[in-house]
């Protein structure tokens, strides 16, 4: 029973949403509260500014940008009440046609059931659904749970614990997260702090292969997500903090044994540069320039970690995968253009061999890291539609890009920075304001914005192929910073930074806006005061879900950025919301609540919450499940309790 | 020319003015010739000192790849070396001469304030002996005399070692512009009648200016210094390049203070060569106008070209130029003082006694130094000459040259005057001709060497350099010179007792300090001089000096106590009696209670440093105390008519003081400006990161402003004698003023959740500036307050003191209220406008 | 006195790094002005000298002739020369002479300043306590490479020199080259140089800056353009690519590279390998230096045992500390060292 | 090519000369101690490595007791020298970069506070430094003297959260919060960060 796919029951949902809209709106807005928060609050505020410019979102159901996001059978998209993988589809729209929950009766949700992993550390994952199992992996030490859906309260199905080496603690730079785990061909696949990747039976929780690919005492984790394409898993390292020399590898799925490895950096043999490579900009075209835009040898130590998130077009056959910070920091210590780093890299996933190649912050001197996702989309620019990938950059702009040439199509910030002036029409490279240099080791350089972490980082946005509207999650923080000589001793950081980070202009750290890719403008946003560092679900109900930092979870109006629900969770939410069916044919909104990672950066602020770890899955009140003792002895009641709740 | 007093005159004179005996007296004594001597004996002991280091120094450069000392015990010698010469030994030496000499020249009992004379004094030894302490730990300064940071700073030379350069200096400085100050309001208040500008001696002139430069070049040192010792001990960054400051502004400060540092070690110098001179060439000197002119031309000039210690630093080409043009012009005064010189000779008839040799010897080092000068004022050449031992041949030429020859013609001739015996000429010739050849060979080859390529302070050098011959004729040298200096301590020791007995004028000498007897009687001169010539005792065989009009025998006694004459300052007429102040123990007190401060600051003790602040307070108050006593009669009966004591305005020492701390105090918080500017300009951030609020900072303003109108108006009703409007007006001031501190507390309490002191050099200057113009409210609160609770009442009944103090305590009260204006304006205002 | 001496040094001393003789730009303009006013400086000094000794010596005339007795009281008064036309005449002489040196040396200065055609090379100088960082730049990055204390120039080729300091500062100065530029933590000083001569020219640091100021010394080469390709070319490879390939390097070598790798990899970068430090000076092609400790000692084996195993020793304060390594494992690590060209 | 004016000799015959003519005058200098600013222990003793082998490794809290730690101090403990070289070891040896600039911690624990899980006395630091610890502490034995890991033990031990080899017991016990009284034998609350 699928009623919210159901094409009657959308139109009918969509109906009921035009009818209603300025009344639901002006009512919720004048007159909603939600617990906690007080009534003056930034999100309050920004509801009403949003209500304010919403004018061109405002007709119900319609798609306000003509972008939509691609179909087809190769996208990698599940069956809609699942979620089998991080981004949910290859081109990582984190969007579900769900909506049994709707903008209408969203702020009746509440928690069905929660689940402690036992573990303190930043939980950046996505819960994965399916067959009526969710997965989830912790923290280091990286322990896989399936919990069984059937089940009133979802209890354990099987636990594996890999124990990775600990060692790997004291090598993560940020935090001993994960940042998520895949299911393919009956698999769960992952990657370990300490450099392994393992793949498990999803049924049994068996060990099926391990693989090192990475040396961890050499400072090289792995954090990302790996991502399956055909019968490769793609996974890249961590370490840009370790001057690491980043690359991304290939690993058979059956066998895991290595495939192939393309490096960020060295010479054209290494980074897998071949005739077909064909940047689109000049001062990217060259021979060598991995290595030739470094100091003698320096691009051993450079950095370019492949640890965010891979995209994947099946249409061209090519894979998105963007390159970490350069290393060290301190960008006196490797003048050049420092290519490849802080780029994202197109390439054959069958190869690995690039086609093409673009570098966001060219000689980064700020630890703007390259690797948000990018999601990709079809989009009109000037009249024609355009396959293009759409990359939220720590720098602070949005790049559209075409995804076949990598030409960029549109820039704009979309959030504040000022340590770029612009972004030349011509080459696409930043236009560096002077003052923002970092180059002088040992100058404090003041109020540098955004921070290290950047306007976003590797939280990932969402995209609707309703709304046409991109869900970015934000942060306003900027720094001063210091560069100092470093030297490189293995198994230590390579770093030559220091720096306190600030609140930006307007003292609210976190935001949470929508943006239209085809024009580069924001439509509307909602002010947080802590980060907004979670990922972004968006649903067919058009609800947006996000989380922050302080631990509050919210539910959004995706058209009009109306907050519609919030509950506030045990910590502070760092992971990606997701939502899906359950096997009572309810939908369900899963998030781990678990703070860590680089929201740590504002520790120090009040009302910073304890570190957790638990998923918590929420349902319409009407639809949530009866009380567990009454449910494990009626495992029929809950089907019937769904029926009622039917509309 | 002898006293036609009679003795029983000269007996209550002496009961008056002499220092009882013992060690009460020893401590106590305020009598600028014991004063005087003491400077002389102390700074040549640090002459010695200073010269065992240089010999040490010598010996472990004498050949090559010697390990005589080890690099850190070198290191320490030359810093050590350079202080103790630059700053221990020729200023005060020269302080020595003209505390001796002045009152004796100028005609009068003593200095305008004994009692700073005295501080002074106390202070110069406390320095001496704080710096001087460090060598018990092994820690003495270690940074270059002039300690560019950052090698100064704690990252780089850790130990205590700076902090006894930074707060001895600090010492050092008080003594000095003390001293300054006394000298400019003794020259400008206490000269005998008659002692017009154009009659003055040279070295008066020469020490004159030297102490106006000290008032506004040795705040720039005092700021440096302040700078030094905050980054060192609580982390600021003033000279930090990591967090906005600049190391460069070091030496922007020091240079600023330090080149015309040099002409005060050598003006005096040069004035006595001025004054002895003529003695012994039997005229008068060429040129007297020329030279004093170029006395004061020097000094002025002096201020504009610092930046030629630096041209190596990367200052663009332009600045170079003008720097290198106005170092060159400074030879033009110099080379007035060189033709002046020969030609007293060229037309004189010499008596070619020692202290003659000596002068004449300083002639032609100074023209070694001087040319070899303007050769360093080329600034291409310059880039090679700095930094090698062409430099170091060069200021030793000069300071040698021109402060330590003069000193020892000095000696030579003011010897009998201080101790009644003449020094003997046979050893003096000796003593001349080691030292003449002894410096030579000292010093002349270091000039090869510099070109030669070898650079300064270096612990040793390599034998393949070709350096060793000529190190090893220098260290010869300086061992020669060593003897010299030896056979002068022979001479000294032994004319003390076995020399011939001078006389009061065995050099038949023209100026007026050989009109009393050697050694002088306490009170100098039984009755005060009335001066008509610029040679007293010459004025009978010299055709246009008037004709013997001067009274040295039987002019104006004063003898109601300790008395002198106050004088108008162009014209020399007698104003005001002064009453000169008894003997006391607090200015010793407060020197050695600042001491300990310093040894508690650089211990670090807080207990020390505590104690020594009370035991400072307690000095001041007790010295000050008395003077509130009361005074039987407010006018004097003279020769020049009813005089009043001590005067009120510009009729009074007091307003002079104070109108000199003012400049000084101006002059600090100038460079404090100056050196915001400076920063601001070169800083790589926006500066300040966020401009300061105004909220509370120009009502502020408005507050010390109003301050200023009541307390004026208030001084003006107390002289229309309403004296309760007077106080009414003062207790508000007092009360604004206190409003205005809690504010600016409150301030300095918001501002610190964002910049603090440590943030960075902004925060640093920022809190150093407000903080020290706080003190300085502080300072005139207390003084308010003070002369409220003891003055006002006194004022209102007409007595001088009392106005006085009310005055004085008004002007520096406008004063605070300027300055905080000016610092409103930079550091509030600015950065809104940018 | 001295100038007899100063002749018989003139051949003595033919070997010291004298900026008189100078031996490309802008030293030869700076000598020259040097010598211009030196020659001045000394005739003024000698004519003084001499008007002093004539002034103290000459014969006066009878004392009767040139006083006058007043016949009133018996005195003397004396016959006054003003002798103000010397202060006059001196101060002309003197003005004209500062005027001329003015000149020469805003003239001198115009020419030192900058360069006459833009430099070919940038040297990037980083000088630490005490030693000295050399950057050859280059327009392509990688082809950069950084050495220590030891630079090679071409000869006839203007080049940039840029310095900077990672402590306190120091003075870059090659006496017969270039005069001293500061070297000054927060700002880079740039200046140039042209070397006219082959040749090895010693340079020091000028500003006292600290313990060992006294060794911190340098050298420039200067040596035709296809020379000086060579060395760069050589610099430039890492040590790996200067080994001889498939070279079966003798055990004690490797194990002195692992000890390297594993003891002084903190501080000392030899490029190829995993020796990245930042904090001494490069050693990847240490064994092409003449010397060891910024000037201090040749580079030989036996001093570069003795540096090894206790630099305190040799030259106290060296920020390099004494290492506790065995004996045998010092001399691994220096025949490790000595393959390094 | 020869590089005359670079090469360094040996000294000249004058030096002997020289010394004899000129000894006299040094004795006034010689008084004063002998100052190095980094790189040389000045004379002080350090501990023996053989004695150090026997302070335990790993996880010890609540372990036997073990007087021979406690009988170990830090040479530099308090030495203002050695506590700024050990800072600036701190800094250069990329301690920093996982402890942090302040020491308040990061990729690696906070040394600020009174948690220390391998041991908070001057041999456990020292041993910790030296040998590395599990979770990624890298070993730096190998690397740097043991002048210079005592300096670093005296920049930690200066950072506050430490034990005085005195306490060392107590700090193993868990008895983070006091201190004893050495006058009176009673151990006192203390204060520690929060």
């Amino acid at each position: 029973m699928q009623p919210v796919d159901n094409p009657s029951i959308r139109i009918a949902l969509r109906s009921l949403i035009s009818l209603t809209f300025a009344g639901v709106a002006v009512t919720a807005c004048t007159t909603h509260e939600y617990p906690g928060r007080r009534a003056n609050d930034a999100g309050d505020s920004s509801g009403v500014s949003a209500a304010t410019t919403t004018s061109t979102s405002t007709p119900a159901g319609e798609n306000v940008t003509g972008a939509t996001a691609p179909t087809g059978p190769g996208w990698g998209i599940p069956a809609d009440g699942d979620w089998t993988t991080q981004g949910r589809d290859y081109a990582n729209t984190r969007y579900s046609p769900l909506a049994e929950i709707d903008t209408s009766n969203v702020s009746s949700l509440r928690i069905a059931w929660s689940f402690n992993d036992g573990v303190l550390h930043g939980h950046e994952g996505t819960p994965l659904v399916a067959n009526n199992t969710m997965y989830l992996v912790t923290p280091f030490p990286d322990i896989a749970y399936a919990l069984d859906l059937t089940k009133p309260g979802a209890p354990i199905k099987w636990t594996y614990r890999p124990n990775p080496s600990p060692i790997a603690i004291g090598k993560a730079c940020c935090d001993v997260v994960n940042r998520g785990w895949q299911l393919a061909d009956g698999k769960l696949i992952y990657n370990l702090l300490d450099g392994h990747t393992v793949a498990v039976d999803a049924a049994t929780g068996k060990e099926l292969w391990r693989t090192q690919v990475y040396d961890v005492t050499q400072g090289v984790t792995m954090t990302m997500a790996p991502v399956i394409v055909k019968d490769k898993v793609l996974v890249g390292n961590s370490g840009g903090e370790m001057g690491v020399l980043g690359s991304l590898t290939a690993l058979d799925l059956k066998t895991g044994k290595i495939d192939w490895q393309a490096t960020s950096t060295g010479p054209d043999s290494l980074v897998k540069i071949g005739p077909d490579f064909k940047p689109f900009y000049s001062w990217m075209q060259g021979k060598n320039l991995g290595e030739t835009t470094w100091p003698a040898g320096a691009w051993k130590n450079g950095a370019g970690a492949v640890w965010g998130w891979i995209t994947y077009d099946p249409d061209l056959n090519l894979i998105y995968a963007g390159t970490s910070n350069t290393g060290p920091w301190n960008a006196q210590q490797r003048p050049g253009l420092n290519l490849w780093t802080s780029g994202v890299f197109a390439r054959d996933p069958d190869t690995g061999m690039a086609k093409w190649a673009f570098v966001f912050t060219p000689h980064n001197e700020w630890d703007y890291d390259g690797v948000n996702e990018n999601i990709l989309v079809n989009l009109p620019i000037n009249g024609k539609q355009r396959k293009v990938m759409v990359q939220f950059n720590r720098n602070g702009f949005a790049y559209t890009i075409d995804r076949a040439t990598g030409e960029v199509l549109m820039v704009s910030p979309f959030g504040h920075e000022n340590w770029a002036s612009g972004i030349d029409s011509v080459t696409k490279m930043p236009i560096v304001v002077p003052e923002k240099k970092t180059e002088v080791p040992g100058h404090w350089v003041r109020d540098i914005c955004p921070a290290d972490i950047g306007v976003k980082d590797e939280q990932p946005a969402a995209f609707s192929p309703r709304t046409g509207l991109f869900y970015v999650p934000v942060q306003n923080i900027c720094m001063d910073y210091k560069g100092r000589e470093v030297s490189y001793i293995a198994g230590t950081p390579y770093w030559g930074a220091d720096m306190t980070r600030h609140v930006g202009p307007g003292g609210n750290y976190g935001e949470f806006i929508a943006w239209n890719a085809s024009t580069g403008k924001k439509v509307w946003g909602i002010p947080e005061k802590f980060l907004v560092y979670s990922g972004v679900l968006v649903t067919g109900g058009d609800v947006a879900f996000y989380g922050t930092v302080d631990g509050w979870f919210r539910a959004v109006n995706a058209r009009t950025g109306k907050i519609l629900w919030s509950q506030k969770l045990g910590s502070g939410i760092i992971g990606a919301p997701m939502t899906f069916r359950g096997p009572d044919g309810h939908q369900y909104v899963s998030v781990l609540a678990g703070v860590g990672g680089a929201a740590m950066v504002t520790k120090a602020m009040p009302g910073f919450p304890a570190r957790g770890g638990t998923l918590y899955t929420f349902a319409l009140d009407s639809s949530v499940p009866a009380q567990g003792v009454q449910g494990s002895q009626s495992g029929a009641s809950s089907n019937g309790a769904q029926a009622k709740e039917k509309r | 020319m002898a006293a036609t007093l009679e003795p029983a005159v000269n007996t209550s004179l002496q009961a008056t003015w002499e220092t009882p005996p013992g060690i009460r007296g020893f401590l106590t004594s305020v009598d600028h010739k014991t004063i005087g001597k003491r400077y002389l004996v102390t700074a040549f002991v640090f002459l010695l000192l200073g010269g065992l280091e240089a010999a040490a120094m010598r010996a472990q450069l004498a050949a090559a790849n010697l390990h005589l000392l080890t690099p850190e015990q070198y290191n320490q010698l030359f810093t050590v070396h350079g202080v103790t010469m630059i700053f221990l030994y020729a200023a005060p030496i020269l302080s020595g001469f003209s505390n001796y000499l002045w009152p004796l020249m100028l005609g009068s009992r003593d200095m305008a304030f004994p009692r700073l004379n005295a501080l002074s004094y106390w202070l110069f030894v406390g320095a001496g002996l704080f710096i001087y302490s460090s060598v018990f730990n092994g820690q003495m300064p270690n940074a270059g005399w002039f300690d560019y940071v950052p090698y100064a700073e704690r990252a780089f030379d850790p130990g205590r070692n700076i902090d006894f350069y930074a707060l001895g200096l600090l010492l050092l400085g008080i003594s000095t512009t003390v001293g300054s100050a006394n000298f400019i309001v003794t020259l400008f208040k206490t000269r005998a009648p008659g002692m017009s500008l154009n009659r003055l001696p040279i070295i008066v002139w020469g020490t004159l200016t030297a102490s106006i430069v000290n008032l506004f070049a040795l705040p720039s040192l005092s700021v440096a210094l302040i700078f030094l010792y905050l980054d060192r001990r609580y982390g600021t960054h003033f000279f930090d390049p990591t967090s906005g400051g600049k190391p460069l502004l070091w030496q922007h400060l020091f240079w600023i203070f330090g080149h015309p540092w040099v002409y005060v070690i050598v003006l005096p110098a040069m004035g006595i060569v001025s004054d002895a001179l003529p003695t012994f060439c039997r005229r008068p000197l060429v040129g007297y106008t020329f030279v004093a002119l170029a006395t004061m031309a020097t000094g002025v000039l002096g201020f504009g070209v610092w930046l030629h210690h630096m041209f190596a630093t990367g200052i663009p080409p332009l600045g170079l130029a003008f720097f290198g043009g106005a170092s060159m012009i400074i030879a033009i005064p110099s080379a007035v003082g060189v033709f002046a010189w020969l030609a007293t000779i060229w037309y004189g008839r010499p008596v070619r006694t020692t202290a003659f040799l000596f002068m004449v010897g300083f002639i032609l080092l100074f023209t070694i130094g001087g040319v070899s000068g303007v050769m360093t004022a080329a600034v291409p050449f310059d880039w090679q000459l700095t930094d090698t031992y062409f430099i170091v041949a060069h200021l030793h030429y000069v300071l040698v040259g021109i402060n330590v020859f003069p000193v020892f013609a000095g000696f030579y001739y003011w010897f009998p005057k201080m101790t009644g015996r003449m020094l003997d000429e046979r050893l003096g010739r000796w003593n001349f001709w080691t030292m003449f050849v002894g410096v030579n060979v000292l010093f002349f080859p270091m000039h090869w060497l510099g070109l030669m390529g070898m650079p300064r302070r270096i612990y040793t050098y390599d034998s393949g350099l070709g350096w060793s011959t000529t190190n090893l004729v220098v260290t010869i040298g300086a061992y020669l010179f060593a003897i010299g200096v030896l056979l002068f301590i022979i001479n000294a020791i032994r004319s003390l007792k076995h020399g011939v007995l001078a006389g009061n004028n065995p050099w038949d000498a023209p100026t007026l300090e050989w009109s009393v007897s050697s050694p002088p009687p306490p009170y100098n001169f039984a009755t005060i001089p009335v001066v008509a010539s610029r040679h007293p005792l010459w004025e009978d065989r010299l055709p246009d000096e008037g004709g013997g009009h001067s009274v040295l025998g039987n002019g104006p006694l004063l003898d109601s106590g300790r008395e002198t004459f106050g004088i108008t300052p162009l014209d020399a007429e007698p104003d005001v009696v002064m009453k000169m102040p008894s003997d006391s123990i607090w200015p010793f007190m407060l020197a050695i209670s600042l001491t300990l401060t310093c040894l508690g600051l650089v211990w670090p003790s807080t207990a020390w440093t505590a104690a020594g602040l009370l035991i400072a307070t307690l000095s001041v108050i007790a010295w000050f105390s008395p003077r509130f006593g009361a005074r039987q009669n407010e006018t004097v009966e003279t020769l020049f008519g009813m005089l009043p004591v001590d005067g009120e305005g510009y009729h009074s020492v007091a307003w002079w003081g104070m109108a000199c701390v003012i400049a000084t105090e101006a002059a600090f918080f100038a460079y404090l400006l100056a050196s915001y500017a400076y920063l601001s300009a070169s800083s790589i951030n926006p500066w300040p990161g966020a401009s300061p609020d105004l909220r509370l900072a120009l009502p502020n303003t408005i507050i010390l402003i109003a301050s200023s109108i009541v307390l004026q108006y208030g001084r003006r009703q107390g002289e229309n004698g309403r004296p309760s409007r007077l106080r009414g007006a003062m207790l508000v001031t007092v009360l604004l003023g206190i409003v205005f501190l809690v504010i600016q507390a409150a301030e300095f309490h918001s501002r610190l959740a964002t910049v603090r002191p440590t943030t960075d050099a902004y925060g640093s200057l920022f809190y150093t500036i407000t903080g020290f113009h706080g003190a300085h409210v502080l300072a005139g609160l207390v003084m308010l307050v003070t002369v409220l609770v003891r003055g006002s009442r006194r004022a209102a009944h007409g007595g001088n003191s009392g106005w006085l103090a009310i005055a004085n305590v008004t002007m520096y009260w406008h004063f605070v209220d300027v300055v905080w204006i000016c610092v409103f304006a930079s550091l509030y205002v600015l950065p809104h406008v940018r | 006195m001295s100038l007899p001496y100063i002749i018989a040094q003139t051949r003595l001393d033919s070997h010291a790094p004298s900026y008189m003789r100078p031996a490309g730009a802008p030293a030869g303009g700076e000598a020259m002005l040097g010598w211009a006013l030196t020659i001045i400086a000394v005739a003024v000094t000698v004519v003084i000298a001499i008007l002093l000794v004539v002034a103290v010596l000459r014969k006066r005339e009878d004392p009767d002739s040139t006083t006058t007795r007043n016949a009133s009281d018996g005195t003397y008064r004396v016959r006054l020369v003003s002798g103000l036309s010397w202060i006059y005449v001196g101060l002309a002489i003197t003005v004209v002479i500062l005027l001329g040196a003015f000149s020469a040396t805003v003239v001198s200065l115009a020419s030192s300043a900058h360069a006459p055609s833009p430099p070919k090379i940038t040297m990037d100088i980083t000088a630490h306590q005490w030693w000295w960082e050399v950057r050859m730049e280059d327009s392509v990055p990688s082809d950069a490479f950084v050495t220590a204390n030891e630079i090679h120039v071409p000869v006839g080729v203007p080049v940039e020199i840029r310095v900077q300091s990672q402590d306190v500062i120091h003075s870059f100065w090659v006496p017969e080259l270039f005069g001293k530029m500061d070297v000054i933590p927060g700002q880079i000083n740039v200046t140039w140089m042209r070397a006219d001569h082959s040749g090895t020219y010693r340079g020091a640091c000028a500003e006292y800056c600290g313990l060992q100021h006294a060794h911190m010394a340098f050298a420039i080469t200067a040596e035709p353009q296809n020379m000086y390709d060579k060395w760069a070319a050589a610099q430039r490879a890492t040590s790996a690519n200067s080994l001889p390939p498939n070279a079966a390097l003798p055990p004690n070598v490797l194990r002195g590279e692992t000890i390297f790798v594993s003891t002084c990899s903190g501080c000392h970068a030899v490029r190829g390998t995993n020796a990245l430090g930042r904090l001494g000076p490069d050693l990847t092609h240490l064994a092409s230096r003449q010397t060891i400790g910024a000037g201090l000692i040749d580079n030989t084996p036996a001093n570069l045992m003795r540096w090894v195993s206790d630099a305190q020793a040799m030259k106290p304060g060296v920020l390099m500390p004494r290492m506790d390594l065995r004996h045998d494992d010092v001399a691994a690590v220096v025949s490790y060292l000595t393959t390094l060209h | 090519m020869t590089i005359h004016a670079f090469a360094f000799r040996k000294a000249p015959c004058f030096r002997a000369a020289a010394i004899a003519l000129l000894i006299g005058s040094v004795q006034a200098c010689k008084g004063q101690p002998e100052l190095l600013r980094e790189g040389s222990t000045g004379g002080i003793p350090l501990p023996k490595d053989s004695t150090l082998a026997r302070v335990a490794l790993g996880d010890i809290a609540g372990s036997t007791r073990n007087t021979l730690l406690t009988s170990i101090k830090n040479p530099y403990e308090g030495n203002t020298g050695a506590i700024e070289a050990g800072g600036e070891l701190f800094i250069r040896m990329n301690c920093v970069a996982c402890h942090g600039y302040d020491a308040r911690g990061g990729m690696g624990p906070d040394l600020t506070d009174t948690y220390w899980r391998y041991g908070g006395s001057p041999a456990e630091i020292y041993k910790s430094i030296s040998e590395g610890r599990p979770q990624g502490m890298p070993a730096w034995g190998a690397m740097l003297t043991s002048d210079e890991l005592w300096k670093l033990t005296a920049y930690v031990q200066s950072l506050g959260g430490s034990f005085p080899a005195a306490l060392a017991e107590q700090g193993k016990q868990g008895n983070l919060g006091t201190t004893l009284d050495t006058a009176t034998g009673v151990l006192k609350g203390r204060q520690s960060e929060p």
